[in-house]
């Protein structure tokens, strides 16, 4: 471990902050998926580097729950998405707002 | 250190690529190549057997899933977002706070540097059966220390398949699950109350 | 063994009903009086039947899968079955199926609130009997609201309850601790005035007590006869139990401390209760409210730290479980004929039915502590304890209440079975053989309590033994100085 | 055991004939007399060891130490044993010839056999809490006999009244129970006598004397709980007859005496008992004169022969006042009785305005009546003599000079109010055709004369005629004991003063204190008793005033001043001050302070919570970027915490 793990948080923080960016500011679902994907991979990186720095093999086991958890959500996600399309003849999130209180 | 850098960069690249790609079949290319240049990472973290999760799962299983959906939904002949934006500026405060958000964790991670407690895993290095991040380590703290987590994990993965079958399915299996009817939502009252007998004079008021 | 299958049986059970297909209630109803039959079989036949445990967690505190009989609740757990099989006998009707099915599930719960030894598991029980009655007024009662107040009100005190029995396991590091005694001073009184607030709070709610009474009154009124029977003979009594098996070992001086404000709640629901209940046009309210007075005398008892007072609730613990199951079933039969529950509307019914009209007639007599029935045995020791141990204000109040109970279940009896006959209403027939026997069993119960409560009376010296230090010391009457020399 | 069968036998009868009273149908009368007339044989049998030295005492069981049952058959209790089997025996046939139409006949006699048990139990019961089972039980003994036409909303009213009032008095006796255990912690007889100088300061005993007493007031009608005893005449008559006059009202008799060594021990009980005893002795003579109804009339005569009773135990001649008890028992019996026939001939007229020249139409009513008649005025000769001379001398021997006056005036005026009632009833001529409003009749349906529909349901003239043997035989046997049993007590080392020699402690004033001696007070007393005739004969009875009967009974009735019509107003004064308040304070919980005060409590909270989920829901657009912006909101917080509490800190 020849970098610093500062510098391995510092790319995991850069990445989160594109996936946030991206979540609120793409209206396309797809893309919206795709950058909760970033965002698990950003807090994926953490955990793998601190668990190498501290040698503890927990933070690997946390990663693969978050890549399992991560599969259930694109797969539900995924789902919802073509559900609507199947209604609608485009995909727009701020068409979808049934969840209106 | 070289290595490091060159990752990075590419990560933050292809995240920056798939994030403002226009159309999803584009950013699905930069989601990948963000997930290799990872799975790479992960090496260089000694995550073996992460490492190798993160192309079979994610390149392997969701990145393709997504192209099914792509493929599916025929996005290429349509346009995805077309409607009217309902909250156009909403990137000001999104780039607000995810700026907050990377400049807290930047002074939080360089302000209190992360104490290396072990430069060098014990137990051989990458590569050697049972050394640190192999498959053989992780497993044995999945399946002996963790296991009620990973329990609940399968169970948490078997809604989802419950769930995707009842939400996407025509038919589930057996035909359990039928196409509903277009309806309009409508909300019953949970409790039809049933008008009050009038021989039953409540309080005697 | 006995235990677990007195706890799970009636739950799985209960449960298993709702494979029977709908429109067969009857096998669903043979079933549920089977298995109460069976539990009171089980329960009489093996009474000595020791503990289930099975270790859950261990942290942040000790808890166990604990059940087994204890000094009160088993005559409880008696109690259940026999109003468990009468109120299953009184099923009818197109949604039998689900009535039945709920009896048993309840009677599952409520086995588990009184058979349990572990406080965690107390409060899980507790909040899970909350359920059959829930679903059950959802289904049954007209009004949807009263539904919601119901689960509102009892929700709240199953929060405190939790929280309460959480902050109890933290500091004393187990909740396996019914039936057994702490350490002094593990529970200290900066903490013990709050978990002590936080399980009379729930206690208070369940039993009624004025001022959170105002649930009861529509609930009772709104439930089924069988599901009221139950709730009223045995779910009532839940809080007052706790007091006894909480309250008294372990936190004693807060009890103490909180003995003015209780009788004075204890005292003020004996009046207001029988007061209501002298107005009262509905009859299964007028029930209600009475039964509100009834367990204000029982607050009353419990807090008096006395012997033979606890002894005396013990008693009317029990006999009050009896008698209002009878009152509820009998009420129930007389809703089925005449389609009303307005005293006003009512009138004359003991001419054509004399059975009915005795069935009512016990039960109501028991209520108003009649000497010779079980109502009477109760009232007595806990009156007497209560004036031994020098609370002679409060005695004097319950003596007057004595005398409003006998006036308002004359007038409960009298407007539904004496007086002209009111012509226009549907056909009568007397008490079917169903009726009778279910509610045949109860009135042997309470007769033979009252002619001798001495079973019960040793297992509650059993529980009143170690007399919690704080609470007689309050005031230091002698109790049994004089007891040696009867004669 | 003998004693068991004594006891139990009635309560085999009343369960008995409950259960299986269809199936048994006319035979349920027989058989329920003949339980109770073996109960009366048994008892007799019983005589030996119930006189012994050492009294018959039977353990039960007990609750817990110190609170043993048992049964208790000594000198007192055995009077009251064969008194409640023997003239219970009798009246239970009559009432085989009384309730013959009846439809709930077994029912009747399920009853009448549960109360004989019931009066067992209390006067048999050797411990204060069996007492008050027995003291209970025959209440509801009392409510379900005078409810027994319980179609009659008269009746059903007059019932609960009886049973509401009964437990005030139950709470009395529940009270003095409370002081007895708590200073002693048993409730046995023995022990609570063997303690009573000891245990009780004279404050407290005093406090459990009153206790007693409140129930025995109850119980047996004293002023100010007596207003229920006229209101159970709605009960057929043979229970007037047994419960309402010989046997359960007198309750509170037995009860003075068996507890009189906590009188004798508190001088301030017994001057509170004896005055009230004087009270109601002649508040009830008085209410007596003002009365129409003859049931009623007997009743108020029965209220104010307890006063006597109750006066002569009260200040500490308990043998007189028991003595009083055990004629009071026949002649009383057998004036309900006589009246009973003539009720029975006339299809349930009871008022005696109505009456008039019965005595040529029902000779042997009249002889009956005539006998109870003289017997309870006092006539020389006849039981009541003595028995009333004993109470009201002893009066004077303890030094009670001013109770005695008013016993010697209550004298007079029971001669005035029950001649009064032969004269009218069988005098003159026959007056049931007349109007009753020519009688001053307003409400005939309010006088008792309208005929109830499931006692006589074939409806039938009234006509006087003479009774069947079934009810005329136990009214002859009555009428010897009621001439001659005052001789028992005749002289002064009678048999009756030897039966009950050292029984009773003796009273604190010798009897050489009496200013007069025992022959002077009975001339007064005499004396009192001619005046009452005098009157009621010059009124009533002679061919002058025989003359003119419809016109005087008319203004008499018109005239009756309002207090004693309306009974002093006890009754209204009970409702305005104690029922109406409680059913306008209960109709204010249930209306109004549950629904509008503590339910809107919990009603605010709600809406409070109902305000905040409002405010919620402003959140929730639907618009799924919006739900990401609040989380990168949140996450942005997070962070910023970090970031300061470390990232900073250094």
């Amino acid at each position: 471990m020849n970098v610093a793990p500062e510098n391995y948080v510092a790319l995991s923080a850069v990445l989160f902050f594109i996936g946030v960016v991206g979540v609120i500011a793409r209206r396309n679902p797809l893309i919206m998926l795709m950058s909760i994907e970033l965002l698990f991979n950003a807090a994926n990186l953490a955990l793998v580097t601190y668990a190498r720095a501290w040698v503890n093999n927990a933070g690997h086991i946390f990663a693969f729950l978050v890549i399992t958890v991560a599969a259930a959500e694109a797969a539900i996600g995924l789902a919802i998405v073509a559900v609507t399309f199947r209604k609608e003849p485009f995909v727009d999130v701020d068409e979808v707002s049934a969840l209106r209180g | 250190m070289i290595a490091f850098w060159i990752l990075a960069l590419l990560m933050i690249a292809s995240a920056v690529f798939t994030v403002t790609a226009r159309r999803p079949v584009h950013s699905v290319v930069g989601l990948l190549v963000n997930f290799i240049a990872l799975a790479a990472t992960y090496l260089t973290l000694q995550a073996e057997f992460l490492a190798v999760m993160q192309i079979v799962v994610y390149s392997g299983a969701i990145l393709i899933l997504f192209v099914f959906v792509i493929a599916l939904l025929s996005s290429g002949v349509r346009p995805f977002d077309v409607g009217p934006d309902r909250m156009p500026r909403i990137l000001v405060p999104a780039v607000v706070f995810a700026v907050l958000t990377l400049a807290g964790i930047t002074v939080t991670a360089l302000h209190t540097p992360v104490t290396v407690l072990q430069t060098t895993p014990t137990n051989g290095t990458t590569g050697d059966a049972g050394a640190f991040g192999s498959v053989a380590n992780f497993g044995v703290a999945l399946f002996a220390d963790n296991l009620l987590a990973f329990e609940v994990t399968a169970f948490i993965l078997m809604v989802a398949v419950i769930g995707v079958v009842l939400i996407a399915g025509d038919e589930g299996p057996g035909g359990v699950v039928r196409r509903r009817p277009k309806r309009v939502i409508k909300r019953e009252p949970i409790l039809k109350a049933r008008p009050p007998s009038p021989e039953l004079v409540e309080g005697s008021g | 063994m006995t235990v677990t299958a007195l706890v799970l049986g009636p739950l799985v059970i209960g449960l298993l009903l709702y494979l029977v297909p709908r429109e067969h209630g009857g096998i669903a109803r043979l079933v549920a009086v089977a298995v109460g039959a069976i539990s009171f079989g089980l329960a009489l036949y093996d009474p000595a039947a020791g503990d289930a445990s099975v270790r859950w967690l261990s942290r942040p505190f000790a808890a166990s899968f604990h059940l087994g009989f204890g000094p009160v609740s088993y005559w409880i757990v008696v109690l259940l079955a026999l109003a468990t099989f009468g109120a299953a006998l009184a099923v009818t009707g197109p949604r039998s199926r689900a009535l039945a099915a709920q009896l048993l599930i309840l009677q599952g719960a409520m086995n588990g609130v009184f058979l349990a030894k572990d406080l965690l598991l107390f409060a899980l029980f507790w909040d899970l009997m909350l359920i059959p009655v829930f679903l059950v007024l959802v289904e049954f009662a007209p009004h949807g609201r009263t539904a919601w107040k119901y689960l509102i009100y009892n929700l709240a005190g199953g929060l405190a309850l939790l929280l309460a029995t959480a902050a109890f396991g933290y500091l004393a590091t187990t909740t396996d601790v019914i039936g057994k005694s702490l350490p002094a001073g593990t529970i200290g009184s900066v903490w013990g005035a709050w978990i002590f607030a936080g399980f009379a709070f729930a206690f208070l709610i369940k039993t009624p007590v004025f001022p959170f009474h105002t649930w009861m009154p529509e609930t009772y009124a709104e439930l089924p006869a069988p599901m009221v029977a139950v709730v009223s003979a045995v779910q009532s009594k839940a809080g007052l139990y706790g007091f006894l098996i909480v309250g008294l070992p372990f936190l004693a001086p807060e009890m103490a401390r909180a003995q003015t404000l209780m009788f004075a709640l204890g005292a003020i629901a004996l009046i207001y209760g029988a007061l209501a209940s002298l107005v009262e046009r509905d009859a299964k309210r007028v029930v209600a409210y009475s039964s509100l007075s009834h367990l204000g005398l029982i607050v009353l008892a419990v807090f008096s730290g006395s012997n033979l007072a606890i002894a005396g609730a013990v008693v009317y613990i029990v006999a009050h479980g009896l008698f209002s199951a009878v009152l509820f079933l009998a009420l129930g039969a007389v809703e089925q004929r005449e389609e009303t529950r307005d005293l006003a509307r009512l009138g004359g019914l003991g001419a054509r039915n004399p059975k009915l009209a005795g069935a009512l007639m016990l039960g109501a007599l028991a209520a108003l502590g009649l000497p010779g029935l079980a109502g009477f045995s109760g009232e007595i020791l806990i009156l007497t304890g209560l004036y031994r141990a020098g609370f002679v204000w409060p005695a004097l109040v319950a003596l007057v209440a004595v005398v409003l109970a006998s006036a308002y279940m004359l007038r409960l009896f009298q407007g539904i079975m004496n007086g002209p006959e009111v012509p226009d209403l549907p056909e009568r027939r007397d008490m079917t053989w169903t009726e009778a026997l279910a509610i045949a069993p109860l009135v042997a119960g309470f007769v033979l309590l009252g002619i001798n409560p001495a079973p019960l009376v040793a297992r509650a010296a059993a529980l009143a033994q170690p007399a919690p230090p704080a609470l007689v010391s309050v005031r230091a009457v002698p109790e049994d100085s004089h007891a040696a020399g009867a004669r | 055991m003998l004693l068991y069968l004594v006891w139990l036998l009635p309560l085999v009868g009343g369960v008995g004939l409950w259960a299986f009273g269809p199936q048994l149908k006319s035979w349920a009368g027989p058989i329920g007399s003949a339980l109770v007339g073996v109960s009366f044989i048994a008892t007799l049998f019983l005589w030996r060891d119930a006189t012994a030295a050492r009294a018959l005492d039977v353990p039960l069981g007990s609750w817990l130490p110190g609170w043993s049952f048992g049964l208790l058959l000594d000198r007192l209790s055995l009077i009251w044993t064969l008194i409640i089997t023997g003239v219970g025996f009798l009246i239970h046939v009559y009432s085989i010839g009384y309730m013959d139409r009846d439809r709930a006949f077994a029912r009747f006699f399920a009853y009448m056999n549960f109360f004989v048990f019931a009066m067992l139990t209390l006067v048999l019961s050797d411990n204060v809490i069996g007492l008050l089972v027995g003291w209970g039980l025959v209440g509801l003994a009392s409510y379900f006999l005078i409810g027994f036409w319980f179609y009659k909303p008269t009746a059903v009213a007059a019932a609960r009244k009886a049973f509401v009032m009964n437990v005030v008095g139950d709470i009395g006796i529940m009270f003095a129970i409370f002081l007895i255990v708590a200073k002693l912690g048993g409730i046995g007889y023995g022990l609570i006598f063997a303690n009573v100088g000891s245990a009780f300061t004279p404050h407290e005993l005093f406090l459990v004397c009153l206790g007693l007493f409140i129930g025995c007031a109850a119980k047996s009608a004293q002023i100010p709980l007596h207003s229920w005893l006229p209101d159970a005449m709605e009960g057929p008559t043979p229970v007037s007859a047994l419960i309402h006059a010989a046997t359960m009202v007198t309750a509170g008799v037995y009860l003075v005496a068996r507890f009189a060594p906590l009188w004798s021990a508190s001088p301030d009980a017994q001057e509170l008992v004896g005055a009230i005893g004087a009270l109601t002795a002649i508040a009830g003579a008085i209410l007596g004169c003002a009365q129409w109804d003859i049931k009623r009339i007997l009743a108020y005569s029965t209220m104010s022969q307890i006063g006597y009773m109750i006066m002569g135990v009260g200040i500490g001649a308990y043998d007189a006042g028991v003595f009083h008890f055990l004629t009071h028992a026949f002649f009383k019996a057998q004036l309900f009785l006589g009246a009973g026939i003539i009720i029975h001939a006339l299809a349930d007229e009871q008022d005696v305005r109505r009456m008039g020249g019965l005595r040529k139409q029902m000779p042997f009513a009249f002889a009956a009546m005539l006998v109870g008649v003289l017997a309870i005025s006092g006539v020389p000769g006849l039981s009541g003599f003595f028995s009333k001379d004993a109470v009201v001398y002893g009066a004077l021997q303890t030094g009670h000079p001013w109770l005695y006056a008013v016993a010697v005036v209550t004298a007079g005026i029971t001669a005035y109010y029950m001649f009064r009632l032969l004269f009218v009833t069988f005098f003159g001529a026959y007056r049931g055709a007349v109007d009753p409003s020519d009688l001053g009749i307003r409400h005939p349906e309010l006088a008792g004369t309208a005929a109830s529909p499931g006692h006589h349901p074939e409806e039938e003239e009234p006509h006087p005629h003479a009774p069947g043997w079934l009810m005329s035989a136990p009214v002859a046997i009555l009428i010897v004991p009621t001439i001659a049993i005052g001789w028992l007590d005749f002289g002064s080392n009678s048999a009756w003063k030897q039966f009950f020699a050292g029984f009773f402690p003796r009273a604190a004033d010798a009897a050489g204190a009496a200013p007069i001696s025992e022959a002077v007070s009975t001339l007064l007393v005499l004396l009192a008793v001619a005046i009452g005739f005098a009157v009621a004969y010059a009124r009533y009875g002679a061919p002058a005033a025989l003359r003119g009967a419809i016109a005087r009974l008319r203004t008499e009735t018109i005239r009756m001043p309002g207090v004693l019509v309306n009974a002093y107003y006890f009754d209204a004064a009970f409702e305005a001050l104690l029922v109406r308040p409680a059913r306008a304070l209960g109709g204010w919980f249930d209306r109004t302070v549950d629904p509008h005060v503590i339910d809107a409590g919990v009603r605010e909270a709600a809406i409070s919570a109902q305000w905040l989920g409002h405010l919620f829901r402003s959140f929730q657009t639907g618009l799924v970027r919006a739900y990401a912006l609040t989380l990168a909101f949140g996450v942005a917080c997070i962070v910023a915490y970090y970031a300061l509490a470390f990232g900073g800190g250094r």
